[in-house]
């Protein structure tokens, strides 16, 4: 009962939160939303006994993503009220809304087959945690390092695409003006 | 409480990692290299890209080799799975990536090659196709995918004008639409099977007789658009020719080939055991995707004024023209597939490094954009050698015979033939007819106008360096004497796709 | 009332389709963005509850690791954003419009 | 003998190509000189192998080289010289060597002089292989080649509208009844299995009647055209615009009887099929009426000998026709005798007259022309056929012909008293426009000098060159019996008997009573001062039947309003219309439908983002629809077909 | 060498041509001149060393190309494709040499010689894939011939050509794949040389479709009414050289592939067909000379005359019999000889006035009597006059097909009748009459490099005309082995009914028997 009592009042306050950031026009009001619509998910992780998901998602989104975001506001300077689509609303509510209904359609009816074995079966007694670093050091090593290096290259991509080496482009500059802006030794 | 976990090494075959982590490591050395010392010339990291290009190429070799002796190979848990298609993709990725990397070496100096990130960049998203494609679990798929995705926008954007931001905006947001795609259909096929790995759910499907028809639909639906986004399959296309357009010529080739043959093999996987599961469904849609991009995407390139945006959709149209491959599914479908897409990619990454030797800086009046066709005109009269290596490209692209692509077309249509398509085999057929006209109209440019005033021909070559030259030599050579090498590559292939129990 | 796995589907299902109605009318590129961070949080969900419902780790693993492409995203994302903006002083996707036909 | 017969038949060739070398350098008197010995030499062979076979001599038969095999087809080049061909041999080659001397004469001025020879031997050439030739195929080969040169002569002087226009009339109207002929030989080699003259006759016993009928016709319609049958006789009036020895030569003594010779030659085959053959001699009969009535009221000298040839092949072609080869082919040298000379009479005429042709504008020449006169005189005789030119006793024997009737395979003895009466009232219609001509030109009123001409005699050598002609002509007749004898066997020739001495004086002495009344009638009317040149207002010259005749019947006219001008109406509409607007137009539509697809469409590539991602969503959208579609009816089958079974479908 | 002889003859002009980059430019023309005689010469040679009495295939070479896939690389000839080689070779030849004042000659005769590659390679492969390619290839160079070199609409004109052939002969490449599967079914190997594919006994349903899908290729190239519209452009617009080369040898491309492929491989199909096809080459014979006849332009008049003739080749090579095969076959080189020849002519004057309007002309045989002869003889020809080659297919063509069928012989024997209507018109327009145009009034005659293309051209005219027998021999013993190939194949009766077995007793024997049933 408590259970359902939750996921309904989290339901509906994703849901509430998500539809706020897609429709408001105040920049504001949608990050601060997407924030807290964030945080509100990472409660079904827990109700879900996914703890370790629910720590990192709080962390990774609101500790890292949304200072990202807020930080781009910033500079962005998106205080102002965002202009929307005009005209073709009718085809993107039409759009989703078909979307959701088909996909709702098919989810909403139980599925059938009952021969879904665990392959990575949780273990009693073990906290989430521990079961999440035992699959996550074996089973998907690999995946996990690519992770890493994929966060590397969006660390370098983020260095490169917002440092100061794309004030300049190289490719729309004759070879008279690199020289001179290389002996000013602003290029490389 | 968690017992330890005793894993010996000789399992987990670690070996099967070296293709992927023989460009990490590069990657990893340049970005020091540029950190002990930093303004070092391009041609450095070009070099040091192409060994490693090598050395993975050479790994590769070595890893086919087992194959050919052991077949598939497992590794890291089950996680890397080498066999005939990743090895052949993997083939695919590191010979074209090869071909690509001496293009940075232009006459004309251009942001990008100036810096040694983009190289770093470029190794490492060679390693994330490499990932992408040998494995068959979801989740490496996903970030391999993504691994590379973000990398090739950074690539793209370093060209560093308006219009190549641009196009790294409409591919990163329309990219990470499908990222959502792949992840909710992801989450679909985990729902139904309670397993991302795509041999395991093709079994698990098998046991309970598809009953959850519907469920596997949805899931179905929602890959078919993340790949066919990656695939650039209309309706999903819109991206490319903006971003084709956007990116430096040699880049948008680059494009064309490898990010999709990783996509291909993927879907390979991925739909090859619903294709023969006798959904109807996917029939039906995979048929409706190939006619309609194949004809669409020619129908679109009739209509360009720009040489690289009509090489665009000829790529769109060249995709969808594969894709057949994919509804077909038999092993000479397969092999078909491979064969056209190496032949492919030797005579479009010709094309666009022709378009790239030819960059200009600024534009002059009368040419509307970077590659207008009116640039070219009358281009046998003052360059008459690059413009007889363009035309045999645009040949070698129309399907014209003996150059390279007729062969992977005829093998492909005769795939189509012998699995009874037989008014699939027909459009595939007209379609190349439809493509022609417009291959022939840059001829038509090259050879029959006469040249705009005043150009002396040194535009078309004035980015051209040795490095360029030799590149397009190999391409040229690779399309015209393609039919010599043709019976060895198509037993190799055949072989591989079929060991590979594709 | 049973709260079985179909809700948690249901639900993802609908916040998924807010994510489509935001990537469809956003034309503010970082409100856009937005919306993609919305449809993987929407996959996020069902992943969490199918391995609840199924009591596997992998639906969590793969959560762990959409959450980390997610972040990467926004990495390089901002970083084109920045660079457009440096140049236009927009972010407006109006503006990303010179290359059409 | 086949040397004889090789230098008969190459000599010509030989000339012809000579005369060729010069075309395009100025008159070269040797070039005609050369051509006349060569054709002489050609006649001087004739004349042997002519010997050879009246001495009794086996015909002679060679081959000299394949032309063309495949298959179970054989056609040499293989050449025969028997009864028919020699008698063929004779007139063409006497006639082409009268009139190469003639027209080195007669061409004296002319620039094109080196070319007319050439074209003469060339056409003396081709006649020759078409006479000689041992198979159907080789007869093409002729009939063709006389047709070339034909038009090469009609539109000799090539910057004379008429001529190019008269030229090319004749050559295609030579052209459809060469198809039939065509047709004609197909059916004989797919019937008979070979196109050689013996084999094919021998195979044509044992064809059934209606294949029999049909090869007939279809050489029968050949033959048409090279003899001007109707209807495609119009050519032959307007292939006058040639020279008057090519008149002389190709227009009346021997190409025209071409077509005569085919159906003797295919003698074996008409007298197998009679009523074919009736055909013929009815048509033949009818044109001989027709053409002269179109004489009597022509205003145009060499027109009016034309329309003559033209009658007098009707006769021939009713003798041929009823099966009185030998008849027909009496006739048939004796007409070229007589008309070779009118013509070339003509021919002096014209010189002196400045190449005049309405004889209302000549009169009186007799004293200015006396031997052409004379000549001409000589020869119209001839061909009124009065008693004893050669004329009396060909024609004499066409009307016994056509009045006893005779069909020697088939036995069959038939009157036929209509194509007699019209013979008959024909001769009488020759006898009077034959002698109108004559008045006009050489009787009556000097009228010459009202339009300022100064006639004066044709050269000595024009003169001597008729006089052979003429000479035969006269005396023809007398070789009747010794000609009988010779083509005997080959055309199984029979005399023919009226049964009755009295019936076959009546006959004979009527002729000649109506003849030379209808030519003392053209005398009257014509030799007098009253003669003036029609202007168009007499009463005779507006009444219905004058106007009929004048204008040939309208047939020329109906020709071109109704062939000519719609033909070139459909040519035009088929390119502008069908070819340019509806075959091509199809074309370049489904090329402008692509491409005006891909121009219509290419706005979905907005380049805006938003609608990119739209169409993303969209096409999910569709592939959802599709699948749940699709989902459903799969979950459902079972209901759904029970439903559909309730539906009873 | 002999042993290689055709692969000789048919890379040693590519080789030539790539040489000829190297050439400078005054020295092209000799220089081509050279490499198309030795050409010739070794297509003469090859004459001389062939076997006119062998009815099947010589110097047959075979390697291997794709082994896995069944492509080989096989060629050979046979007194059917011997002639046309030959005849390509010499009018390479002849272009070369009669070549004027074109610019930038040195490209036109590197783009000649790689188009004579690509000519013979049809001619003599007999790997389904290897004739393809050079079938295709072919457009190339004539592409860029009337795309360059061409009038004012060259590049509608040549991209036309190219895309409407491309388009066929890509239906053509389906029926091939459907073709080698089909053996590959039969035989378990894949392959695509002919002369297996020559044993495969097909189902009359297969056959149907098979057909068609090669009919759409040939027929487009030949070109058949009602996709003949791409020639009047590509003449009209093409240079002198361009047009020669196209009416002499591309359009025998594809009716050499009907005698090649369509009719050994689908006896039954063409037996089938034969009737509807015989109506199209009827429709092709008499529309296309009305539609000549209504032309302003004398090239087009030629080139409208082309399609009409080649409806005969199409009507002798449906006869389905030695004499209508033999007959379209010789046509072909017939009609080679003198379209060719006349489009040269145009040329001449083409080159003097820069215009083809007949408008523009009239009286020319008084200013040039030689010109005039010449086209007189060329014309003379072109409608079929007896002792000139065209006579001898067009009388065989048409005498095959009499055994077929009357009706429509009789129809396409009226070609005969409006052929001579628009080459006598087009003649009389040109050159009858008065010299109205003042600048018709000084042209100079033909000149000696004029006649060097048209003499040889003229004479061959004639010879075989008068004795066809050294080609028409070793045509005949070929077309004999086909037919016989063809009766023996077929399944249907009406097939065996139409095909004739050459081994039975002659017709006229039937007859016979028939005659003595009536009594």
């Amino acid at each position: 009962m408590f259970e359902a009592i939750a996921f309904y009042l989290f339901a509906f306050l994703t849901i509430a939160m998500f539809f706020i950031t897609v429709t408001t026009s105040q920049a504001l009001y949608a990050l601060t939303a997407l924030a807290a619509g964030m945080i509100f998910i990472s409660a079904f992780f827990f109700i879900l006994g996914a703890d370790f998901l629910g720590a990192v998602q709080i962390i990774v989104y609101t500790g890292a993503v949304m200072a990202l975001y807020a930080f781009g506001m910033m500079f962005f300077d998106t205080t102002r009220d965002v202009k929307e689509k005009k005209g073709n609303k009718y085809i993107i509510v039409g759009l989703s809304t078909l979307a959701a209904i088909l996909v709702v359609v098919i989810v909403a009816v139980p599925m059938v087959s009952q021969n879904v074995v665990a392959l990575y079966p949780a273990i009693d007694g073990v906290g989430n945690t521990q079961e999440v670093g035992l699959v996550l050091f074996t089973k998907y090593l690999v995946p996990f390092e690519v992770a890493a290096i994929m966060l590397l290259v969006a660390m370098i991509a983020g260095i490169v695409l917002a440092g100061k080496k794309m004030d300049l482009s190289i490719t729309l500059m004759n070879d008279a003006a690199i020289e001179e802006e290389k002996n000013k030794k602003v290029l490389s | 409480m968690l017992a330890p976990i005793n894993i010996s090494m000789g399992s987990l075959n670690v070996m099967t990692l070296a293709p992927m982590l023989i460009p990490i490591v590069g990657a990893l050395l340049i970005l020091v290299i540029d950190v002990i010392k930093g303004g070092l010339h391009k041609s450095l990291y070009v070099g040091l890209s192409l060994l490693f290009l090598a050395m993975d190429f050479f790994s590769l070799l070595d890893a086919s080799n087992l194959f050919a002796q052991n077949g598939t190979i497992l590794g890291m848990f089950d996680v890397m799975l080498i066999d005939g298609l990743a090895l052949l993709a993997q083939f695919v990725i590191v010979l074209a990536s090869m071909l690509f990397i001496p293009l940075a070496l232009t006459h004309k100096r251009f942001h990008e090659f100036s810096y040694p990130e983009f190289f770093a960049l470029f190794l490492f998203m060679i390693a994330g196709f490499q990932f992408m494609v040998a494995t068959d679990n979801l989740i490496l798929i996903f970030v391999g995918l993504e691994t590379s995705s973000l990398a090739l926008y950074t690539l793209i954007a370093m060209h560093n004008r308006d219009k190549s931001f641009e196009a790294a905006v409409k591919y990163f947001t329309m990219g990470a639409l499908a990222a959502g795609f792949f992840s909710f259909g992801a989450m679909i096929f985990y729902a139904l099977t309670g397993s991302i790995e795509i041999n395991k759910i093709a079994l698990v499907l098998a046991s309970n007789g598809y009953t959850d028809i519907g469920y596997v639909l949805v899931g179905t639906a929602f890959m078919l658009a993340a790949f066919a986004f990656k695939l650039s399959l209309i309706p999903f296309h819109t991206w490319a020719p903006d971003v084709y357009e956007g990116s430096s010529a040699p880049m948008a080739g680059y494009m064309s080939i490898v990010p999709k043959i990783a996509a291909f093999v993927v879907a390979m996987r991925f739909f090859e055991f619903l294709v023969h599961s006798g959904i109807v469904w996917l029939d039906i849609v995979l048929y409706a995707f190939v006619i309609v991009t194949m004809t669409v995407a020619n129908m679109w390139a009739l209509v360009q004024t720009d040489v690289k945006r009509m090489l665009a959709y000829s790529s769109i149209s060249h995709a969808g023209f594969v894709m057949a491959a994919i509804l077909i599914g038999t092993t000479q479908a397969n092999s078909a597939l491979f064969l056209y897409w190496i032949l492919f990619s030797f005579t479009n990454l010709g094309s666009f490094s022709m378009l790239w030797i030819s960059r200009q800086k600024s534009i002059p009046d009368h040419q509307m954009s970077d590659h207008s066709f009116d640039k070219f005109s009358g281009m046998i009269k003052t360059a008459p050698v690059p413009a007889m290596i363009m035309g045999l490209f645009m040949l070698s692209l129309a399907g014209i015979p003996p150059f390279a692509l007729f062969w992977g077309k005829i093998y492909l249509i005769s795939a189509a033939v012998t699995s009874g398509y037989t008014i699939l085999a027909l459009i595939m057929a007209l379609n190349s007819a439809i493509a022609g006209y417009y291959y022939l109209k840059l001829i038509v440019y090259m050879f029959m106008k006469e040249p705009v005033m005043g150009n002396n021909g040194q535009m078309y070559v004035a980015n051209a360096t040795l490095a360029l030259k030799t590149i397009i030599g190999i391409a040229a050579v690779g399309t015209i004497f393609a039919f010599v090498a043709i019976n060895p590559l198509l037993e190799f292939i055949t072989d591989f796709v079929y060991n590979s129990g594709y | 009332m049973e709260i079985g796995l179909t809700h948690y589907l249901v639900l993802s299902t609908i916040l998924f389709a807010i994510g489509l109605v935001g990537v469809m009318r956003r034309k503010n590129l970082l409100l856009l963005f937005f919306a993609t961070e919305i449809l993987l949080n929407a996959v996020n969900v069902a992943f969490a509850a199918i391995s609840h419902y199924y009591g596997d780790m992998t639906g969590q693993m793969f959560a762990f690791f959409v959450i980390a492409i997610a972040a990467s995203e926004v990495a390089v994302g901002l970083g084109l954003l920045i660079v457009w903006y440096k140049r236009h002083g927009s972010i407006d996707l109006d503006a990303l419009a010179t290359m059409k036909g | 003998m086949e040397t004889y017969l090789y230098i008969a038949l190459f000599a010509p060739l030989v000339g012809s190509l000579f005369s060729a070398l010069f075309t395009a350098t100025p008159k070269k008197l040797f070039t005609g000189i050369v051509g006349s010995l060569l054709i002489f030499t050609s006649l001087v062979s004739s004349t042997i192998l002519l010997m050879y076979i009246l001495k009794g001599g086996e015909p002679v038969h060679v081959t000299m080289m394949t032309w063309m095999a495949t298959g179970d087809l054989y056609i040499p080049f293989g050449f025969v010289v028997d009864q028919i061909s020699v008698t063929m041999m004779m007139v063409v080659t006497l006639v082409s060597t009268v009139v190469h001397i003639y027209s080195i004469g007669y061409m004296d001025h002319d620039k094109g002089f080196n070319r007319f020879f050439a074209w003469l031997s060339a056409f003396v050439f081709s006649m020759m292989i078409l006479v000689m030739s041992d198979n159907y195929a080789g007869l093409f080969i002729g009939w063709e080649g006389v047709g070339l040169c034909s038009w090469g002569l009609i539109g000799f002087w090539y910057h004379k509208e008429s001529a190019t226009w008269a030229a090319s009339e004749a050559f295609i109207m030579n052209r459809i009844a060469d198809l039939g002929m065509l047709i004609g030989l197909f059916l004989v080699y797919w019937n008979t299995g070979t196109l050689q003259y013996d084999g094919a006759f021998a195979a044509f016993h044992t064809l059934d009647i209606s294949t029999l009928t049909w090869i007939g016709i279809f050489l029968f319609i050949g033959a048409m055209g090279k003899s001007a049958q109707f209807p495609l006789h119009t050519w032959l009036a307007d292939a006058m615009e040639g020279p008057t020895p090519v008149s002389a030569l190709i227009h009346a003594a021997t190409m025209v009887t071409a077509g005569v010779y085919l159906v003797i030659r295919s003698h074996e085959l008409y007298s197998l099929i009679p009523h074919v053959g009736l055909f013929i001699a009815s048509l033949g009969a009818f044109v001989a009426l027709f053409a002269a009535s179109m004489a009597l009221v022509n205003r145009d000298m060499k027109r009016i000998i034309a329309y003559s040839t033209l009658s007098q092949l009707g006769y021939m072609f009713v003798a041929a026709g009823l099966g009185a080869y030998w008849v027909a082919l009496f006739h048939l040298m004796a007409h070229a005798f007589f008309k070779a000379a009118l013509f070339l009479g003509a021919g002096n005429v014209m010189h002196a007259m400045d190449d005049e042709l309405d004889p209302f504008k000549m009169g009186g020449l007799r004293k200015k022309m006396k031997w052409t006169w004379i000549m001409m005189g000589l020869a119209s005789l001839a061909l009124s056929g009065i008693f004893p030119f050669a004329g009396f006793f060909s024609k004499d024997a066409i009307l016994e012909a056509a009045f006893v009737g005779n069909h020697t395979a088939l036995h069959v003895m038939e009157h036929h008293y209509i194509i007699y009466a019209v013979l008959l009232f024909t001769a009488g219609l020759t006898a009077f426009y034959s002698f109108r001509l004559v008045a006009l030109i050489f009787h009556g009123e000097e009228r010459f000098k009202l339009f300022g001409f100064h006639p004066h005699e044709a050269a000595k050598i024009m003169l001597l060159a008729i006089a052979p002609l003429v000479i035969l002509a006269i005396i023809a007749g007398a070789f009747q019996t010794t000609f009988f004898e010779m083509v005997q066997e080959a055309l199984n020739a029979v005399e023919y008997h009226v049964h009755s001495q009295i019936v076959v004086w009546i006959m004979t002495i009527g002729t000649q009573v109506f003849a030379i009344s209808m030519i003392i009638f053209a005398y009257v009317k014509y030799n007098n001062s009253r003669v003036s040149v029609p202007d168009g207002t007499s009463r005779l010259e507006n009444s219905f039947i004058y106007k009929l005749l004048f204008n040939q019947y309208y047939i020329p006219h109906f020709y071109a309003e109704y062939i000519v001008k719609p033909y070139r109406e459909i040519s035009e509409i088929f390119w502008t219309k069908v070819d340019l607007k509806i075959v091509d137009a199809t074309v370049d539509g489904i090329a402008g439908i692509i491409y005006g697809t891909g121009e219509k469409t290419r706005q979905m590539q907005s380049g805006n983002l938003s609608t990119m991602l739209t169409w993303m969503v969209a096409g999910l959208v569709g592939l959802l629809s599709l699948a749940v579609v699709f989902g459903l009816t799969a979950r459902y089958s079972d209901e759904i077909l029970l439903f559909l079974s309730a539906l009873g479908v | 060498m002999l042993d290689h002889i055709l692969s000789l003859l048919i890379f040693f002009p590519a080789l030539a041509a790539v040489v000829g980059f190297m050439i400078q430019k005054e020295s092209m023309r000799a220089y081509g001149i050279s490499v198309a005689t030795i050409e010739f010469a070794l297509s003469l040679w090859l004459w001389y060393v062939f076997d006119g009495n062998v009815s099947g295939m010589q110097f047959m070479e075979n390697i291997p190309l794709v082994q896995s896939f069944g492509i080989n690389y096989t060629l050979g000839v046979d007194g059917i494709s011997l002639f046309i080689i030959i005849l390509s070779a010499f009018f390479t030849l002849l272009g070369i040499g009669s070549l004027t004042d074109t610019p930038n000659v040195k490209y036109m005769i590197i783009t000649l010689l790689f188009l004579q590659m690509t000519m013979v390679g049809v001619f003599a492969a007999l790997d389904a894939i290897v004739f393809y390619i050079f079938w295709e290839l072919s457009l190339i160079p004539m592409l860029y011939i009337i795309g360059a070199w061409g009038g004012p609409l060259r590049i509608y004109a040549s991209v036309k050509f190219f895309l409407y052939t491309f388009t066929g002969s890509l239906v053509m490449l389906v029926g091939m794949l459907f073709m080698a599967y089909f053996y590959y079914q039969a035989t378990g190997v894949w392959s695509f040389a002919l002369l297996d594919w020559y044993r495969l006994i097909l189902p009359q349903s297969y056959q149907l479709w098979l057909f068609a899908a090669f009919f759409i290729g040939f027929a487009i190239k030949v070109p058949m009414f009602p996709f003949h519209t791409w020639l009047p452009y590509a003449h009209g617009q093409a240079p002198t050289i361009g047009s020669v080369i196209l009416a002499a040898i591309l359009l025998k491309m594809g009716t050499y592939a009907f005698v090649r492929f369509s009719l050994p491989l689908f006896p039954d199909a063409s037996a089938y067909f034969m009737i509807p096809i015989a109506i199209l080459a009827v429709i092709m014979v008499i529309y296309t000379a009305m539609v000549a006849y209504a032309q302003k332009d004398i090239k087009q008049v030629i080139a409208y005359s082309s399609i009409s003739h080649m409806g005969i080749i199409i009507l002798g090579t449906f006869a389905l019999n030695v004499e209508g095969i033999s007959g379209s076959i010789f046509l072909m080189l017939g009609h080679g000889v003198v379209a060719g020849a006349l489009f040269m002519l145009v040329g001449v004057i083409y080159d003097r006035r820069h215009t083809k309007m007949m408008s523009e002309f009239g009286g020319l045989a008084q200013v040039m009597p030689r010109y005039a002869t010449i086209f007189g003889i060329m014309m003379m020809a072109s409608v079929g006059m007896p002792l000139t080659i065209n006579f001898v297919g067009e009388f065989l063509s048409l005498l095959g097909f009499y055994q077929q069928s009357h009706i429509i012989t009789i129809l396409a024997g009226v070609g005969i009748i409006v052929g001579a209507i628009y080459m006598l018109g087009a003649y009389k327009k040109t050159f009858f009459g008065e010299v109205t145009n003042e600048k018709n009034k000084n042209l100079p005659d033909i000149n000696k490099k004029e006649l060097f293309g048209l003499i040889p051209l003229v004479i061959v005219a004639i010879w075989l005309g008068v004795y066809p027998k050294p080609v028409l021999g070793p045509i005949n013993k070929s077309v004999e082995s086909i037919v016989q190939l063809m009766h023996n194949k077929s399944t249907t009766e009406l097939a065996k009914k139409r095909i004739p077995n050459l081994v039975k007793p002659k017709v006229i024997i039937i007859k016979k028997t028939i005659i003595e049933e009536v009594h």
